[in-house]
């Protein structure tokens, strides 16, 4: 299927682009999130912390029409499909924004993948949902869930769920004798056991389901088929966060490389400096042309979308990894310290590295595609 | 050992994509049957991977032939105005270059020639110039080579030392050159040459200089391939006419940054196609090996550890070629150079690695070298490995390749 | 946060060799004998990682405590002169503190007064100053910082701009440090200041600062891990009298240098013990951590590229062990501090790439942080890989120890 | 088993080390080697190239008794073991020394393990000979090899011999009806097919045998544990090899950085040559002590030696890929001719790094034992 040479990024999507840049820039969403950690910063003795996030500013996006960017026309949205919604996505990962809006985008496509027109509408209204789908080992398949449907009522518990104590409800993957089907449950029904996680622009739980009456959105043994077309926007959503990420981990460090004087000279003049911050340019653009590839080929030719996704989320998760690894090291003891966003955006990197499966394994899955 | 600009080109293969006009999807059409149906029978001894590696007169005297007809067939000097011996066209280069890069016929040997002297000519020759030097170029009647670095002043090149000193209407040159390829091949130079000792970016003067006369003596240098890619030129009183001195006297440092620097101009200019295998075509070769290579009746691809090495290559590929197909949109490309001047360090780098790989994947067989009967494919993936440093070596090494990334892109302070 | 000095006697940790004299062996057996009988409960919450990390007062009492009894049994200052409060034994140091790192019980609290300020002390202090703070130190009765760093002097301490100025008998404090490890418990300070502005290296100063005193203000800070593992301290006026110098005036950085630059003064010196792990027991246990953590009911050890990723260090750790042997070999070590001043920079990096492996090893599980029930290990992999950059940053990065070894292993000229 | 603390470097093996490295200095082999090559160098249409040597040097190392270092006294030889043999190795390395007396060093430990003192002698008189074990695919087994036995005589091609046309004869791994043997035969049985090969300063052919008169090692059956116990030092002994040029390849590298001025500095001032020079230093380090700790334990602890010896060639792989590599680039242009002696090291380097197995195999064969 011919993909358009400029990966379907029209002037109107270039403008959303702009657009989520500046409003997440005036935000400074960050500075708030700083204000709710305070007191809870110390691991053992810290104050319980919460999934703060800023319901204003997620009630902006709405009404900026961001969460029904990729929602079909058909369901009340925009359907401008994973090319726009990645445009969006990647202003998030550069400003480390805490927010439903990135597990309603995932949810989004999960949802179109499944016809699910009546959620879909949800979503364009304001609704926001977060994905349920791994068992407690954590691997990344949609059936490693230990959740079990009996008719329409779920049972069990749901690891690693992202930004559960933000959204109003959960697409929760369980296993019916018929094979796996997804449900729609409200956030009401569920107990959230809050995780102590290491990253702080996220909130992660498990969420436990005692014979909980579902809404149906994929019929048992119909989930797998969804959750495999669904996937590529998946991965590349989250590569895509990954990118923006990396371009603030690149553009800070080379901000501080301009600036700190150590040996009478900005540091950036010596190579051992100079050189990393090159390579950290090089990881993140290569992870950025995958990603506007990864969402072109969910949008115009889904043959090819999948092997597109697992490129790009493998590219993600090393470059983060390396991105987070040079940013903190170049930066000295400062960016060592919790006073430094360099640390937020480390474990932001840090953990979508792990999600839905890290660098080796997309590129195993990938290896069966060649 | 002068730039593999044909890198740089590697990197800007496209995908096939929608033609926008008519009369391109035309032309494509044109070039795609008149390769097929003029498709040269290939050499006795193979030709080298790399047109910067041809040293051999059979060679010469089979590729000379091959750039005539394809200039001839306007798949060359397409976008150059008819005047200077061009066909005329507009935006029809890069389909004419796609073209014979994609049907795998072989490169084309002027390749200093079309890819530095005909656009350096272009923008800064005089019209006699022009008129006088770019046909011989288009139709290889005339080859060309490359006077750049010195033993002195390999990265550093400002600091050349071959001095030109006028004497009446000629200049009378003194010093050497190294790492000039195709030196044993060409009977022209494009030269820097020192005129001021005192004013070092000033003092710099660009000339095109005739090889065969008193003054000139060319040695060869093999390579750790064996071959001999690259010459030693010395001059004592070689003599150019002052006619052929380009743009002014001290201009020589401007001229060579403009050539240097410009992407388009020096890839793809004038049609200047230095190899035919795309680094695609290599990772899938690579892949291919990997699944047939077997050792103890497993094939070496079933093995994860190699096969996870592959497959990052893989990605990486996959990534320059969507460069090339971000790098025009302003909106996604941070900047105009800053995927272009990737391109080079990046893609010589994965390119030595791909090549390394394809050594570990062999195993002992890895060992067996050109004219060996056992050897994989003759020897080309020792073989490719070796030369993979002249790409991160030559025409600004990798390390000289991140101070301008650095420096011009990312705004560090300059290193020197 | 100071130099992890643990590194470098981590590095040093050596296999279980055959003593050459019987009162060593017999001096052995009672530590270990010692240790096994003494071992002190658990804390309640758990001690971090290292004893540069700790922060609270229970830790800090509990620690003391478990010093001071080490010190009792000869476990500390084992070498150190009877008359400086030590026990006067000859090279049992070592002995001690293997098998104080051995037996996997708490590191020692006043590892900064035990690996910098006794050997400053016994090399350049006064006789008074000697029989007054040596004892305090090794029974950790008083606590030790080093203040050494500035915001504005990290990996380049000589800028550093503290002014010291002599009013009568007394001098006279103002500025800053940062970085201080141990700062909110110590109550004294191993201080370099400026004396003279004029001369960069000859104008520094090295005294004992009391820190609590007016003039000094002491700030934590909170590390990435949220823990508070390091201080700023603020001088305004602060107060220290003449007799509380450590050699002699401007002498501060020889001082300095002297305590940094001596692996044996530093790092074993009088039994300073900051970590309890090794690297040997990391990479076991995150072997351990492959074989039994699970996906899809698959072990990641029988992942080949986990597996190979994870050999990989295994090796490397092996061969740092393997260094500490060669190292003390004349006709095998390249010279005597080609290896040693390898330590830092090599075991900080691998300890680096240990828990970066340990945190794909977990994959999703990795997330989970200190406190959470499900975590593994409470939380040991993600902390440990946060405060790895300890390691890589403090006590001289990465990149100026490369700087140094480039400079006086290889010598290659000076980068500065 | 107690292990010395100094790796058994007495001060004899010391002295034996110092004397082995002015004489392999003294004899410049290398120069030789140069004029051996006039005429060869072009791969396409150079002339046939040879497997010289210098015999001269070989006599004078067997009069210096260097052969009969390893074979036991009981054999006439001087007893001293692995990490003698390797004292001499890493020099033999460091000189890139074309020599019978690699393999024959290779030899003398598979006929130890295989308790053959008649063979044993001929070499403690001066008698070389090479390895020949493996099948055309170079699988790093003993058993990849393709020859069959009949009784005592041999039939089949071997593959990947080493220093075949330097030696007098071989010890062949053939496969009989009861399991692998291990025999010997002259020179002059065989036809020697020599493979055109990338490196220079060892030679390598495809041994053919029909239906050759043999002299039996090791008995059918008994050869999988001959090769077993011997596998650790002839892995040892090519790691020691490797340590030694690459600490050429660091030293020469360095003070060519020394020398070279671009920009008005010595190349050694930037960082961008310093660090990766003091990154050779660093790999060749790890190397030296993993060998000098596996030719020790060969000799004191045989329970330990395959996994001491299987690290020792993993890290000397990895090395010899890395100072290659760096070699090569920070030499610039002058490192990639033919008249640099740093090709030469190159490629005896890329060559050793597969012997016996890379580092990726020895390290799959060393997670077995972890």
């Amino acid at each position: 299927m011919a993909q358009p040479q400029d990966f379907g990024f029209d002037d109107d999507i270039v403008m959303l682009k702009d657009a989520a840049n500046r409003f997440l820039g005036q935000r400074q969403t960050l500075v708030q999130l700083r204000a709710s950690l305070k007191g809870t910063e110390d691991p053992y003795r810290g104050e319980e912390r919460q999934g703060w996030y800023d319901p204003a500013a997620w009630q902006e996006m709405v009404d900026l029409g961001w969460a029904m960017v990729p929602v079909p026309e058909s369901a009340g949205g925009l359907g401008l499909g994973l090319v726009a919604a990645v445009a969006i996505q990647e202003e998030i990962g550069r400003a480390a924004c805490p927010t439903p809006l990135s597990s309603t985008l995932q949810a989004t496509f999960v949802l179109k993948e499944a016809q699910a027109d009546a959620h879909l509408a949800k979503i364009a209204e304001g609704s926001s949902m977060a994905l349920a789908l791994f068992g407690e080992d954590g691997a990344p398949d949609a059936d490693s869930t230990t959740v079990t449907a009996n008719g329409n009522k779920l049972s069990g518990t749901s690891s690693y769920v992202q930004d559960a104590q933000k959204v109003d409800g959960f697409i929760v993957a369980a296993k019916a004798s018929e094979g796996l089907g997804l449900y729609w449950v409200p956030k009401e029904s569920v107990t959230i056991h809050r995780d102590r996680i290491v990253e702080l622009t996220r909130d992660q739980a498990r969420i436990e389901l005692k014979n909980v009456e579902a809404e149906v959105i994929a019929e048992p043994g119909s989930g797998e088929q969804v959750m495999a077309r669904a996937l590529p926007a998946l991965l590349t959503l989250l590569a895509a966060d990954m990118a923006g990420a990396a371009e603030w981990q690149l553009q800070t460090t080379a901000e501080y490389a301009k600036l700190r004087v150590q040996f009478e000279r900005p540091i950036g003049f010596f190579q051992a400096v100079k050189h990393p911050i090159v390579n950290m340019m090089i990881a993140a653009d290569e992870t950025r042309s995958l990603v506007y590839n990864a969402a072109c080929a969910y949008d115009h030719d889904p043959e090819d979308a999948l092997r597109c996704a697992r490129m790009a989320k493998a590219s993600a998760s090393e470059t983060a990894a390396f991105c987070s690894n040079r940013s903190t090291q170049l930066h000295g003891g400062i960016g060592f310290t919790w006073e430094s966003d360099v640390q937020i955006y480390h474990k932001r990197q840090m953990h979508s590295q792990f999600l839905f499966g890290d660098a080796s394994w997309q590129r195993q899955k990938l290896a069966e595609l060649l | 050992m002068a730039h593999p600009y044909g890198m740089a080109a590697k990197m800007t293969e496209q995908q096939s994509s929608p033609e926008a006009r008519p009369e391109a999807r035309e032309f494509r059409e044109y070039c795609r049957r008149w390769l097929e149906e003029n498709r040269p029978p290939p050499t006795e001894t193979p030709l080298p991977q790399a047109s910067y590696e041809v040293t051999y007169d059979d060679h010469r005297a089979y590729l000379c032939d091959w750039q005539a007809k394809c200039y001839e067939a306007g798949l060359i000097a397409t976008d150059v105005p008819k005047v200077y011996g061009g066909h005329g066209y507009e935006n029809f280069q890069s389909i004419a270059s796609d073209e014979v890069r994609r049907s795998k016929v072989p490169y084309f040997l002027n390749w200093i020639g079309l890819g530095m002297v005909a656009p350096t000519l272009l923008i800064h020759g005089s019209e006699e110039q022009k008129k006088r030097f770019l046909k011989p170029i288009f139709s290889a009647e005339e080859i060309w080579c490359q006077g750049y670095s010195e033993p002195g002043a390999g990265s550093d090149l400002v600091s050349l030392q071959t001095s030109a000193v006028k004497d009446g209407d000629q200049w009378i040159i003194n010093g050497s050159k190294v790492w000039t390829s195709l030196g044993s091949l060409a009977s022209w130079m494009l030269l820097l040459a020192r005129n001021d000792k005192q004013d070092k970016y000033n003092g710099i003067t660009c000339f095109l200089l005739p090889i065969d006369q008193p003054g000139v003596t060319v040695r060869p240098i093999h390579k750790m391939t064996g071959e001999c890619g690259f010459c030693e030129v010395f001059f004592e009183n070689a003599i150019i006419a002052d006619d052929l001195r380009v743009d002014d006297v001290g201009a020589g440092w401007k001229v060579a940054m403009s050539t240097l620097t410009s992407e388009r101009g020096a890839a793809a200019g004038v049609g200047a196609v230095t190899h035919t295998e795309s680094p695609l075509s290599s990772v899938r070769e690579l892949i291919e090996l990997a699944k047939t290579t077997k050792r103890n009746g497993v094939p070496v691809w079933d093995d994860p550890v190699w096969r996870d090495r592959i497959v990052k290559l893989y990605i990486r590929i996959e990534a320059i070629i969507q460069h090339a197909r971000r790098a025009p949109i302003e909106a996604l490309n941070g900047g105009a150079m800053r995927l272009p001047l990737q391109s080079k360090v990046v893609g010589s780098e994965i390119g030595q690695d791909l090549n390394a790989t394809a050594l570990g994947v062999l195993g002992m067989q890895s060992s067996l070298y050109v004219g060996d009967e056992h050897a994989v494919r003759n020897g080309r993936w020792p073989l490719g490995y070796m030369n993979s440093y002249t790409g991160t070596i030559s025409g600004g090494s990798s390390e000289i390749q991140r101070n301008i990334l650095g420096e011009r892109i990312l705004g560090l302070p300059k290193t020197k």
